[in-house]
């Protein structure tokens, strides 16, 4: 592809880009393509994208944009990365809502034909940014993006809007350009997704080239950048959203636990994606029930369960406060169920577009009375695959509601994923009862190791019997308003949650074993957590990281942990959440360090605050 | 609450030969004496030998209320859920579990009231579930408050003054959601109720039954002039699928229509032929509607099957997409489903 | 959000003059390009002026969806509330101050699938509310999925091989639960969505406007053959008070009843006489319901106001009381409550 | 009243009477009249029924069993009893359900003529308990009761079922002799109820007199007993239920408030009665709204209190559930409503004619994301009404929700209750926003002290504003999306509640003010607490008590108090909810006592548990 003169050749050990336009700009698809391509190169990755909260807001205006940002590197990487080294700007209102991201001295690629009079009003410019000398800071580089594209594809004759709308493949083409990546997977996928219609397909195909040639034609851009593979583990890989992998993983317990799954849920942001997914794998026996509300929903899921499915629903916050009488009941009636909760920002509808992990309160303590569940939290978007099929497996031998605790973040946020062989997934075969031969049929006779009482499904000859909210007699199920039994029954409930911690792995510490201090972390925490500490590491610092996958109960080993290090640290996108559940239960002075601005945490700002606490403290 | 399993090996003969005593558990029933919810009890334990369906077929599932203790006393599976919901509990149920027979047991308050919004939609879903809705227009586990069936003006604990809601009638609620089987019966009525329940189990789609049903501790004799034998054939017309509409002690009276109007008519001076005649097999639900509407004083109160059409019902269009998804993509392989989309290898 | 109150003191002169960008508030409207809502917005930001209430008297309730942003947009007071719940927390304002327009804007998700009951349980109620569906028969703000009001076999990306339930009626629902007023419009027929505004403004008691409102982007042309110029006239039929129901481009058809069933006729061939005629005054709902179930092909579409009856406001009898218990119990008097009952005095 | 010759009398403090028969039988309205004329002699009081669940279960059967138990003395009286002294049973079943809580060697009153072998069957008894001497160890007093009311009454020529029916009356009249109360109370409240059924009347009149003069000549009884006045504070009394004070509490709030009560509720056990109260109070101007459920009782509440009404909603746990998202909306959009809940026995359906204090996790901490409210809790039947209107004062002052946490025990338990003056009543003056001279008006601009936004109400001109559930900017309350916005407005909304401490009474220690052992309480366990302390001072040990009224938030002092004792027990009827809230708080080892029986503390159980802690530690 590269005819002309070559352009030097410069290596980067990782780049964090963002594209940024119009919600009708195209963006997703420009970011998503340069991931793809990124991922076959063997590059690690990461990637968030920041939807607009309208559907369509009207064009050229701040609540309008859309944004994609990706972290690529030939290292490791965890997050999709602080602060751009590059942002790709296709109007003003992308410009004035991501520029304060942008890292000092960053690159900013501008379609500068996009700055009119107009637009630049409507992002509430008194004057063009690119031309006032207010982005001086940056290494600013006007492409006039829309042109060019028009120029490109002249000759095919199409209508200006046509033409006009390829200018997010121009883009990436420049883009693919800059950082060495070959056009031709998207090529490839341009001709197997417009197939159908050939002059698309031709446009957008010529869209790319044109922009791949102008940058290395143009002396805008003296130089182009390389980043090499990363030390990646060997295997079959794929580019896996927290959503999909949520999807996947719950399909895939359903087939280990050879029991069809069923998926029952209201629409909601961001959680509505698990049932897109699901309803696609009719083929694996899934049956998805889009429910009148949340609360029909999470019943219809217990009904199933009762009938001997595979049950989970999914939901985000609002809808979890409305499934809470109802998961009450499948406490009570000790049905195994899981409840998917994407979490997003509150309270209320709160900010439903953006990220946050506060629900969980609501998922350990959030229902009347002693009712307690197990929670389980994955902790990248990939990690949701594994997270699923624990809650499954976790549900099904305990008979229980087990929470998964997913977020925005993880939901829409993508990473490599390698695909793991069937036999290294969790076997778990499920045991329904079968009648006895004679003897009296007990549904609340128990399990010794885990307490959990038969799964007897309905239709099986023999073990008729009745269940149901109010309190159950202790083995015989009949209704009981026995005080002996009642405390009884409230302990048994409890016991079996906290049973389940002697079927989950042990916390582990990275680092150290012991130290000053220990970087706790759950949920999407993970990344921006472990990015830090490895530098801190690297600084020289006596900091560990741990990471809670499992929320109720904790791992077996987690005051012995935490009695190791002489602070800890609890990054959390909430007020203090598993921090105060933590103090509660270790009486351990646990410091919180909390964000709650619908947004991940920055690497930077954890290393900050590791940097306090051990100032404060001894230096290492 | 436990059955003892000796009869898990017993063949067809002896499915045939269960009896109302089969289906009684073991639990004492716990109504207040009088309770019209006995009755109902009494007919659902004698027609269900009559279906010849093992035991272990049978669910029942209710909400909450005196109404929904109804599974405890029923010698087959049974689900006591929470308040307004088993219809959906029922209908997750039902989807995954298309071989059992499975009952909703409701009250007034529990279906109507907060549970109104999943009856509705179970209507229109017509999810195979037979439906029996309790209806003794008042709130009988609460100690007494007016509900949703309650008349306007009813005075109770939390109406000193009386109620200021127009009641909802439960049959023109279903059917104006599309409901494909929609009967009245009263608690009293054993013989027609027996018949009624027959009917929702034979349909195919989302039998629903309404039955009046007397509480007298909190509102004794809400039905009584339906069931008062001086005044019971004046105020009950009974549908019959294809008859004229014909009511009155010996039969004299009868309902025409004028225009749109329903009106009463002596026999002896109106042909039988101009008599309105029932139809519970179309699919326009304008005549069932008008029935469900008729009220005392001005016209008898209808009890039998309003509507009775067959629909697909939504359990078995799942299970066809399922059907169709594997003939056309093949049985699902979560070896291929894990590799779905575009991988790369790293070496 | 803000408004600069210094119109605090105009008086009835200024109240009369208030034009369409009097109710326009600060916001941009966020809505995609060519959505329904704008029209519907813009009818009611020109009907409003014309009621003679000062600002201050609106209050517009919503839920969640696209069409639930509408307060926002409407400068006047405003409450965005939770996914289906608009009916109940405008029902809670409106029995504490009947003195206030209380608007409801609601979804076809939001008024029917979460908030379903409390739907109606308004209808039935009879609060003096207006409420506007905005009925785009899809899910809007979450993206695309299938709402209740979609048609069998719809495919969105929740129902990939299609959607399986039987869709609500909204009309029919609300006539069923005893709603007085039931309307239905199209957000393309200007004048006639204005009248169905004012008419509803009009009505003492709930007011319920079904408005089918196109969504360009998840469900366009969901009503086409309703609002396309070249099937418009054969498709719609416009409801007049007394008037007999015909349509087409000529009014060249109309319908006659056939015992219970309705058929389309060629007016040439039929006298006007002969022709069903449009009553919205009937105590008895049939004819309405019977209209609410029209449906293309066989019958055109109607429009119009269904039914329009006066019945007592349930805010309204809820005062009475308050004011009956008042003129026989006297002012309730705080000490004289404290001091209720039996007591005793400890020295 | 007493012709015959005086048998002897003896004095007593205090004592403890049950009444238990079948749910037909009247027991309760025996026991409140039995409760009516001893409140008027001047004893001490404190009563607690025991409903059956059922509304009539079976005759003669267990679950029908009915139960009032009174305790009344010379002293004061803090809780129903630990153990009746006399325990009335009108037939097997009461005996069966009752006796284990009798004190062993108790008076047992038994109606012997119910002990037919058809009832002892039912009762499950193989054979007569009154014959077989299994009652050995109590003091057994058979009576045929039902015979001498019938007796008693030949002469009027009643049916047999209506005489029979008389039969309360009987055995109150023979109540009333033995512990010398008076009669004519009782012989007025007949004449008053049954006015208009005079043949009920006299044949009540003629029971009660002849159970009384049958005592009085009988030799089955040789002595009886006479329970003097206690010191009780000089005023105007009357009796009162949890329910009935909560609800004179919130129509004081109205009228103190100046604002019309509107309470939205759905019924639910052991919450309804409050909404049967209010119902009453229309001359009041309360408006009471049936809501079709839950959620719509607690939005109606939230559209009330944006009209500018006292808006409470009240309800049980299992209810709560179903509201959290909507509380959720009034914590967002800062408008003041009131949730009453009075726990009952759960998970899920649990036992609901069964006490609890276990949904404070619940209201502390069960709603998505952060959801910040106050929380206040009563601590007796009579302390309903000052903690309602502490309820309405904080949220309409905050503006935010405020839960009013009661429980089944003090809801139906009674008490005496000195009838507060007027003036002592708190005061508290609303504040609507009004316009205010071209000013732009900010719905989320705050008042300096208690960070309160201003309470506009729809139809003042000049004010018009939208308001929502999603994230408001901070002053103009637009929707923002603005990460730092979201930040500030999660602290401010915690904030908000944190200040309400400086506006509550400090925690108050009765006894010593530091020492071995503080034993802190909240809620309905202040009655077993304060008497188990006052009974461990006496016994020389260095224990405190003290009661939390507030828990959300907590007193401003509560962290000092608990570092002036060694240890802190909390007694709570959950598994330690409160006891976790504190321990992560303060980090304090506090110790639980736990009781999830669907009952109340026994004093003996709290005095116990204060011995065993120390013995192991110091003792006084
Ligand atoms: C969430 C919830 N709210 C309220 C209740 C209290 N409750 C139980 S049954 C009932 C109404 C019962 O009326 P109905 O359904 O007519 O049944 P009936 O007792 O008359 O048979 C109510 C309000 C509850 N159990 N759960
Ligand atoms: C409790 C809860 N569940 C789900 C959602 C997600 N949600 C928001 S709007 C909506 C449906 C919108 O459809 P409709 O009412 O038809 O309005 P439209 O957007 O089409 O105008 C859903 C499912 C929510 N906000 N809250
Ligand atoms: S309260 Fe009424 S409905 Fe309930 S069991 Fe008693 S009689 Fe039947
Ligand atoms: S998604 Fe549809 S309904 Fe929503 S704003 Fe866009 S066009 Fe309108
Ligand atoms: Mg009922
Ligand atoms: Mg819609």
């Amino acid at each position: 592809m590269s005819e002309t003169v070559e352009k030097p050749i410069e290596e980067l050990e990782s780049v964090i880009i963002r594209f940024a336009g119009d919600s009708g700009d195209g963006m997703q698809l420009t970011g998503t393509q340069f991931t793809n391509t990124t991922a076959l190169l063997g590059n690690d990755i990461s990637t968030f994208p920041d939807f607009p909260a309208e559907i369509r807001a009207p064009a050229g205006t701040l609540p309008g944009v859309s944004g994609f940002q990706l972290n690529f590197g030939s290292r490791r990487i965890l997050t999709p990365g602080d602060s751009p080294d590059v942002l790709v700007a296709m109007n003003p209102a992308a410009l004035k809502v991501n520029l304060r991201d942008l890292a000092r001295g960053g690159t900013l690629i501008a379609n500068e034909d996009a700055f009119t009079a107009q637009n630049l009003k409507k992002a509430g410019y008194a004057s063009n940014p690119l031309e006032d000398g207010s982005l001086n800071g940056y290494q600013l580089i006007k492409v006039p993006v829309t042109f060019l594209t028009m120029q490109g594809l002249k000759e095919l004759g199409l209508p200006k809007s046509t033409a006009e709308r390829c200018k997010n493949f121009f883009a990436l083409g420049l883009l693919c350009w800059l950082y060495d990546r070959p056009i031709e997977p998207t090529l490839r996928w341009i001709e197997e997704r417009f197939g159908k219609l050939p002059e698309i397909a031709e446009a957008n195909s010529t869209a790319i080239k044109a922009g791949y040639y102008f940058a290395e034609t143009t002396e805008l851009f003296p130089k182009h950048y390389q980043v090499k593979k990363a030390p990646i583990e060997p295997g079959k890989y794929r580019k896996i959203t927290g959503n999909e992998a949520a999807a996947l993983g719950f399909v895939a317990a359903s087939r280990l636990a050879k029991t069809p799954l069923f998926y029952g849920s209201y629409p909601i942001t961001p959680a509505s994606d698990i049932l897109h997914e699901l309803a696609r794998f009719k083929n694996y026996g899934v049956k998805t029930f889009q429910a009148e509300d949340e609360i029909a929903a999470v019943t219809a899921v217990i009904g199933a369960a009762y009938g001997g499915a595979l049950a989970v629903t999914g939901t985000s916050g609002p809808g979890v406060a409305l499934k809470s009488e109802a998961i009450g009941l499948a406490v009570m009636v000790e049905l195994p169920i899981v409840i998917a909760n994407v979490q997003r920002a509150g309270p209320s509808t709160g900010m439903p577009t953006k990220t946050e992990q506060a629900d969980l309160f609501q998922a350990v303590l959030g229902r009347n009375s002693e009712s307690p569940v197990a929670v389980v939290a994955p902790a990248t978007p990939a990690d949701c695959f594994a997270m699923a099929i624990e809650a499954c497996r976790i549900a099904t031998k305990y008979m229980l509601p087990v929470f998964f605790l997913s977020d925005g973040f993880l939901a829409n946020g993508a990473e490599p994923w390698k695909i793991p062989a069937l036999s290294e997934l969790p076997s778990f075969a499920i045991r329904h009862a079968s009648a006895n031969g004679g003897e009296t049929f007990q549904p609340y006779s128990r399990d010794e190791e885990t307490l959990a009482r038969p799964w007897a499904l309905p239709g099986t000859p023999g073990l008729e019997h009745r269940i149901g909210g109010i309190e159950k007699a202790n083995l015989s199920g009949n209704v009981s308003y026995d005080p002996d039994n009642h405390a009884a029954m409230v302990k048994l409930r409890a016991e079996k949650v906290e049973r389940i911690a002697n079927d989950i792995p042990l916390l582990q510490v990275k680092g150290q074993p012991e130290g000053d201090l220990l970087v706790l972390g759950w949920g999407s925490t993970y990344g921006p957590i472990t990015a830090a500490v490895e530098q801190a590491q690297h600084e020289g610092l006596k900091v560990s990281s741990a990471h809670l996958r499992y929320l109720s109960p904790f791992p077996r080993n987690l005051g012995e942990v935490l009695g190791r290090f002489d602070r800890v640290l609890l990054p959390e996108m909430n007020m203090g959440q598993c921090r105060m559940l933590i103090r509660a239960r270790y009486l351990k002075d646990v410091v919180g360090l909390n964000k709650v601005k619908g947004r991940p945490f920055m690497i930077s700002e954890i290393l900050a605050k590791i940097h306090e606490l051990l100032e404060k403290g001894e230096r290492a | 609450m436990n059955e003892s399993n000796g009869d898990k090996e017993r063949g067809q003969t002896e499915v045939l030969s269960l009896t109302r005593k089969d289906f009684a558990s073991d639990q004492e029933v716990r109504w207040c004496p009088g309770c019209g919810d006995y009755s109902i009890l009494a007919q659902v334990q004698k027609v269900l030998p009559t279906f010849h369906l093992p035991r272990e077929k049978y669910v029942f599932i209710s909400g909450i209320g005196c109404s929904s203790r109804f599974p405890y006393y029923m010698k087959t599976y049974g689900f006591h859920t929470i308040h307004g919901r088993a219809p959906a509990v029922a209908s997750g149920l039902k989807c995954v579990r298309p071989d059992l027979s499975v009952w909703v047991i409701t009250g007034d308050g529990d279906a109507l009231s907060i549970g109104g919004n999943h009856f509705i939609h179970l209507m229109r879903r017509n999810i195979d579930l037979n439906v029996l809705l309790f209806n003794n227009r008042i709130y009988g586990l609460t100690k007494g408050q007016y509900s949703p069936t309650s008349e306007l003006g009813k005075k109770t604990k939390s109406t000193p003054m009386g109620s200021l809601e127009q009641p909802l009638n439960p049959v023109a609620v279903a059917l104006a959601a599309g409901a494909t089987f929609v009967a009245r019966t009263i608690d009293t009525e054993i013989k027609h109720l027996q018949q009624m329940l027959e009917r929702a189990q034979q349909h195919k789609g989302t039998s629903f039954v309404e039955i009046y049903q007397n509480c007298p501790v909190f509102n004794d004799g809400a039905w009584e002039s339906l069931t008062d034998k001086a005044t019971r054939s004046d105020h009950v017309l009974t549908l019959e699928h294809g008859k004229p509409l014909v009511f009155g002690k010996e039969n004299e009276k009868g309902i025409r229509l004028h225009g749109l109007r329903p009106e009463v008519v002596a026999l002896d001076a109106v042909a039988k032929d101009d008599l309105l005649s029932h139809d519970e097999k179309l699919d326009d639900t304008t005549l069932a509607y008008m029935l469900s509407r008729f009220d005392m004083p001005q016209l008898p109160v209808p009890i039998g099957v309003f509507r009775a059409v067959e629909k697909p019902t939504y359990e078995n269009l799942m299970q066809r997409q399922i059907d169709v998804a594997i003939e056309t993509q093949g049985e699902g392989d979560l070896e291929a489903l894990l590799h779905e989309g575009d991988t790369w290898v790293v070496q």
